[in-house]
């Protein structure tokens, strides 16, 4: 059964999740445990950190999620359609066999058209 | 609210010393700044009026450890312009090699910290290792690889050594063979280094002359001046070398400072092999400097960060009244934020390393 | 075309369990004299649950120990060494030549001869005594979940990494787009990282790093896609055994080994290789921590061990980058020697596949290291121009041109 | 003379002998009863001795008519009786260098700003002001540069003796510790 072979990659999930705490709760044998206030502080380059960092950032990061979003969508779909290819090229239809190469060809177009409208990537 | 200040600073690895560039960014773009200097100000105006003019030939070293000699010759050019003296002929040709190879020191550090700033630890390590063949001179010249305390009011410390010529020749063989072979390929023409240059931390003529921005940094924005060749002191009146200016498209940006530095390199090694050949092979050096002196002088060099002034007041006393410093690189810093506004948090490193700061003559 | 070192882990591995409990039980039974309830436990050991259950444990541990001890140290004192000649010096010495036990060598402390193979060493020990350090206006528990995160999920790539068909975990049939999924993993962790420190160069470090990773995840899944259209199948031992051949062409037998780089898959390979440099944030994409602009990036508030982890997990990054590219591409552990001696009836290969599928490990991590200490780093926006601008349509392109080849024959 | 009326169009980067003479016939021509001294000291170098209210006019002029477009230096000196602010002005069209003393009265260390003509005086004017205690009226943000904001003197004042006057600067006496 497929589902069997999964066994040591869950095993080996359960190790590699204890490998780094294992060496976490290790190291507390051999380290100091000190804290100060003038320790604890922000790193700020030495000078006294000023305002939050956590705060509602700039709005392009998300579109990055947002277009990841959809390519992943596409992605998704055209490694099913990969994986069939296989059997679809034996099958006699023609739209079948050549509607991947539409698909493709809008996507490519579309693509190319969305990055020339967005002259430049801002961050 | 997308807008915060960002601290660089002091203890941060684009600072190439102690100084706090504080970078109000919106998302990557860099909408303010705000240098904040002082944290190696030591006093030097004030320290220097307490002492004689000989001795603070050393303070002047400590200026700036990567160009020592420039500095303390400037001090010492302008303690002769008031006291109206001349240094001989042979003392003046020492000190133009004294002050290429210290400039191609200086260069070579800067070079070296460059590329780090841009993520490329291998610059740093190229750099340094010719570097190092500099500083052998200027040692076997002077004594010292660093605080030389060689140029003295009057003349140089000490006459050239044997043989100075031969391995001041054979060492710039050298380091010209691998300008040519590995600095080229690793800096000038990688793609990557022009894709972080060009373009960014642009300035145009008239707001760098306004801002008093001197040197290479103004050469990059196409003007031509050198004060070597604008005012010539000591003997540069008579050697033939080219300013490096930027006279290509897209002046003023952090590739074109690149550039006119790094020739600058190559120029200093014609100077130095040019004024090898002219100078006298032999003659006085020195003269004997008045111990007291009244009234004032001031004598701005080219420093090889940009123009190096000093004014000197002398009241009669064997020390001076007052002391003026003008550090280029402290110029330079008030103009930055000009520099980097509208530019990405990335560049920041890409500009500031191109003015190369020094923070010792910055904070005096 | 060679045998693998290790035919089989698994069964090489429980012959070894089956004879670990066998001695155990025989005690176990021994015991079970004075106590018999203990004579249960015997029996429950001896079931076939239990051999199999700590056969996978110590399968597990085996490939966990040979990824993070004997390779992860390898590849830090290959990088190390490496640049260190790049740049004309000579780089880390202390190595077991260089301790101050042996008898030519009676100093005090490890000198500076050896070839520096100890290094790593002594900076893991170093760090495990240095004091882990937590900002007051740190997300706690976030601040500590995100390195445990990163590490798992990057070590999760090796679950089914095969180093040879023999040596490898677990034979999934969508091992390639299992290691994909534990590589993208690493940026959520990164994330957290950087929020929950509450430090300012950590938040856009760890942006950085989330906008970058996922910008370059597009294109690599595209090229392997493009590459399924000639695999059919996302199995790395299918796909090394699919490359394991000759190339014919036009019905001549050519003395090239059939990779799929020498074909029409060499603009996926190289779409995938620019994604994958990006992927273990090396330069010139090493953006999320450039250490100029942003001290350390998204690492800047770790501190002592927690920061050794997450600092050592790019070379495992990087390990399993070349381990995906070699196999996907390079012909993964095939090669060209086949030599056998026999120690009595075993036969033992001389150049066995994990020595090959090494070599083009090492030699592809070589090459990221070259290539990443002798150019710039990229800038942000120029990093996310070439992901979507450049690679995605390349990517794009290396799909119609495999599917447009499966077509035409 | 005339050539010094326009800029030149191009600046050469070569010196242009004799030019002191007719900077300074320049500078007599317009502010003949205004110059307290004017001396071509040497070459390339022309000193003029002004009262801080003609400064801007003497720089204007300076600046706009005859080319002399860098601000080198501002220099403040402590004369016991008086201050001097004395400016660098230097003509990259031919390497004349005008050296600008201002005279200030003891007992009212003011004097115009100069940062409307050049951006440059901004911080050698934040600078002087920091350390000999010069008021340059109209600067935008006059603050200490070189000291701490809570420095309490302008050290390079000549009443400012080093070894009596110190104020030690630590960080914890400023965070009011021991």
């Amino acid at each position: 059964m497929a589902l069997e072979s999964y066994v040591p990659v869950v095993i080996f999930a359960v190790v590699a999740l204890l490998f780094p705490l294992g060496t976490f709760f290790a190291t507390r044998l051999f380290r100091p445990d000190h804290p100060t206030p003038l320790k604890d502080l922000t790193y700020e380059c030495g000078e006294v950190p000023e305002g939050e960092a956590q705060i509602q950032f700039h709005f392009q990061y998300y579109m990055f999620a947002l277009i990841f979003v959809i390519f992943d969508v596409a992605a998704i779909f055209l490694l099913l359609w990969a994986f069939a290819w296989g059997g679809l090229l034996t099958s006699a239809s023609p739209v079948a066999k050549f509607s991947i190469f539409l698909f493709l060809g809008i996507m490519f177009v579309a693509t190319q058209y969305a990055l020339k409208k967005e002259e430049v990537i801002q961050i | 609210m997308p807008e915060f200040w960002i601290n660089m600073g002091p203890q941060h690895p684009m600072t190439h010393g102690l100084w706090n560039m504080k970078v109000k960014v919106d998302g990557e773009t860099i909408v303010d700044a705000k240098p904040e200097i002082g944290y190696l100000h030591r006093g030097y105006e004030k320290i220097m009026e307490v002492r004689e003019f000989q001795k603070n030939v050393v303070l002047t070293d400590r200026l700036c450890y990567v160009s020592s000699i420039t500095w303390s010759h400037a001090y010492c050019l302008a303690v002769e312009k008031m006291m109206g003296i001349e240094t001989p002929e042979r003392g003046q040709w020492i000190r133009v090699i004294s002050l290429e190879l210290q400039r191609i020191a200086s260069h070579l550090m800067w070079l070296a910290s460059y590329g780090p700033d841009l993520g490329l630890l291998t610059g740093l390590l190229w750099a340094l290792r010719e570097r190092e063949l500099f500083l052998d001179l200027i040692q076997l010249m002077s004594g010292a690889r660093m605080n030389q305390n060689f140029p003295r009011v009057g003349g140089v410390r000490n006459d050239l050594p044997e043989n100075f010529e031969a391995m001041c020749r054979r060492s710039i063989e050298h380091f010209l063979e691998k300008y040519e072979n590995e600095y080229q390929a690793i800096f000038q023409e990688s793609k990557v280094f022009r894709m972080r240059t060009e373009g960014v931390g642009k300035i145009t003529v008239e707001e760098a002359i306004n801002w008093g921005i001197t040197g290479p940094n103004l050469r990059a924005c196409g003007v031509d001046v050198d004060l070597r060749r604008l005012d010539p002191y000591e003997t540069y009146g008579e050697i033939d070398f080219e300013p490096q200016v930027w006279h290509d498209g897209g002046a003023g940006d952090s590739y074109a400072r690149f550039v006119c530095r790094f020739n600058e390199l190559r120029e200093s090694c014609q100077i130095v092999l040019q004024a090898l050949k002219k100078m006298p092979k032999t003659g006085p050096y020195r003269v004997k400097p008045p111990r007291r002196a009244e009234g004032e002088g001031y004598a701005k060099t080219e420093d090889s960060r940009g123009e190096a002034l000093f004014y000197v007041i002398g009241d009669g006393d064997d020390r001076p009244y007052r002391v003026k410093i003008r550090s280029p690189v402290f110029c330079t810093m008030a103009a930055t934020p000009t520099l980097l506004r509208g530019n990405k948090l990335a560049d920041v490193v890409s500009i500031l390393g191109s003015v190369d700061v020094c923070v010792g003559e910055m904070d005096k | 075309m060679s045998a693998p070192l290790v035919p089989d882990l698994f069964g090489l591995c429980k012959v070894l369990t089956a004879a670990i409990i066998w001695i155990v039980q025989q005690i176990i039974y021994a015991l079970a004299g004075p106590i018999p309830p203990l004579a249960g436990l015997g029996d429950f050991l001896g079931t076939d649950f239990v051999i199999t259950l700590v056969t996978w444990l110590i399968v597990v541990t085996v490939v966990v120990l040979w990824v993070t001890v004997i390779n992860l140290f390898t590849i830090m004192w290959v990088e190390r060494k490496l640049y260190s000649r790049l740049q004309d010096r000579y780089g880390i010495m202390i190595s077991v030549w260089s301790l101050p036990f042996w008898p030519f060598n009676r100093t005090r402390r490890p000198t500076h001869r050896g070839t520096g193979y100890l290094q790593n060493l002594a900076d893991g020990i170093k760090l495990i005594q240095k004091e882990n350090i937590t900002p007051r206006n740190a997300d706690s528990a976030m601040f500590h979940i995100s390195p445990v995160l990163i590490a798992s999920s990057t070590l999760m790539a090796f679950a089914v990494l095969p180093w040879s068909s023999g040596f490898y975990v677990a034979n999934l049939d969508l091992g390639i787009l299992f290691i994909l999924a534990a590589f993208s993993l690493a940026p959520l962790g990164i994330l957290i990282a950087g929020w929950s420190a509450n430090n300012k160069y950590t938040l856009v470090g760890g942006l950085r790093a989330a906008a970058m990773l996922l910008s370059y995840s597009i294109p690599a899944v595209l090229a392997v896609i493009a590459l399924v259209f000639f695999t059919g199948s996302l199995n790395p031992i299918v796909i090394v055994g699919q490359q394991d051949r000759p190339i014919v062409l036009a019905g001549t037998t050519l003395p090239i080994p059939a990779w799929y780089v020498f074909g029409p898959q060499f603009l996926g390979f190289l779409v995938f290789t620019v994604a994958m440099i990006a992927e273990m944030e090396r330069v010139p994409f090493d953006i999320p921590e450039a250490e100029a602009e942003l001290v350390e990036g998204w690492t800047t508030e770790y501190s002592g061990m927690r920061f050794g982890i997450v600092f050592a997990f790019k070379w495992l990054r990087m390990l399993a980058a070349s381990g995906l590219i070699s196999i996907l591409y390079l012909g993964g552990w095939s090669g060209p020697v086949f030599a056998t001696v026999f120690v009595g009836s075993i036969p033992i290969p001389i150049f066995p596949e994990e020595f090959w599928f090494v070599l083009r490990v090492y030699g592809l991590s070589a090459f990221f290291v070259v290539l990443s200490w002798s150019v710039p780093r990229v800038r942000i926006d120029q990093i996310l121009n070439i992901g979507w601008k450049r690679l995605i349509p390349y990517s794009l392109l290396a799909i119609l041109i495999a599917a447009g080849f499966r077509v035409l024959g | 003379m005339s050539a010094l009326a326009k800029p030149l169009p191009h600046i050469t980067g070569r010196p242009v002998p004799g030019v002191e003479k007719e900077v300074l016939a320049g500078l007599k021509a317009a502010f003949a009863s205004k110059l307290k001294d004017a001396k071509a000291v040497r070459e390339r170098l022309v000193e003029i001795v002004i009262d801080r209210a003609d400064l801007i006019d003497v720089c204007t002029y300076l600046k706009n008519t005859l080319g002399f477009e860098h601000l080198s230096c501002i220099t403040a000196v402590d004369w016991k009786d008086h201050f001097e602010s004395i400016y660098h002005i230097e003509n990259y069209y031919n390497g004349c260098m005008v050296q600008v003393n201002a005279q200030i009265p003891y007992d009212d260390p003011k004097i115009a700003s100069l940062t409307g003509l050049w951006h440059a005086a901004d911080y050698h004017e934040r600078e002087a002001w920091d350390l000999m205690g010069v008021e340059y009226e109209g600067h935008p943000n006059l603050v200490r540069i070189l000291l701490p904001e809570d420095f309490k003197f302008h050290p390079l004042r000549k009443e400012f003796a080093q070894e009596v006057d110190r104020q030690y600067i630590s960080r914890r006496k400023l965070r009011g510790g021991k």
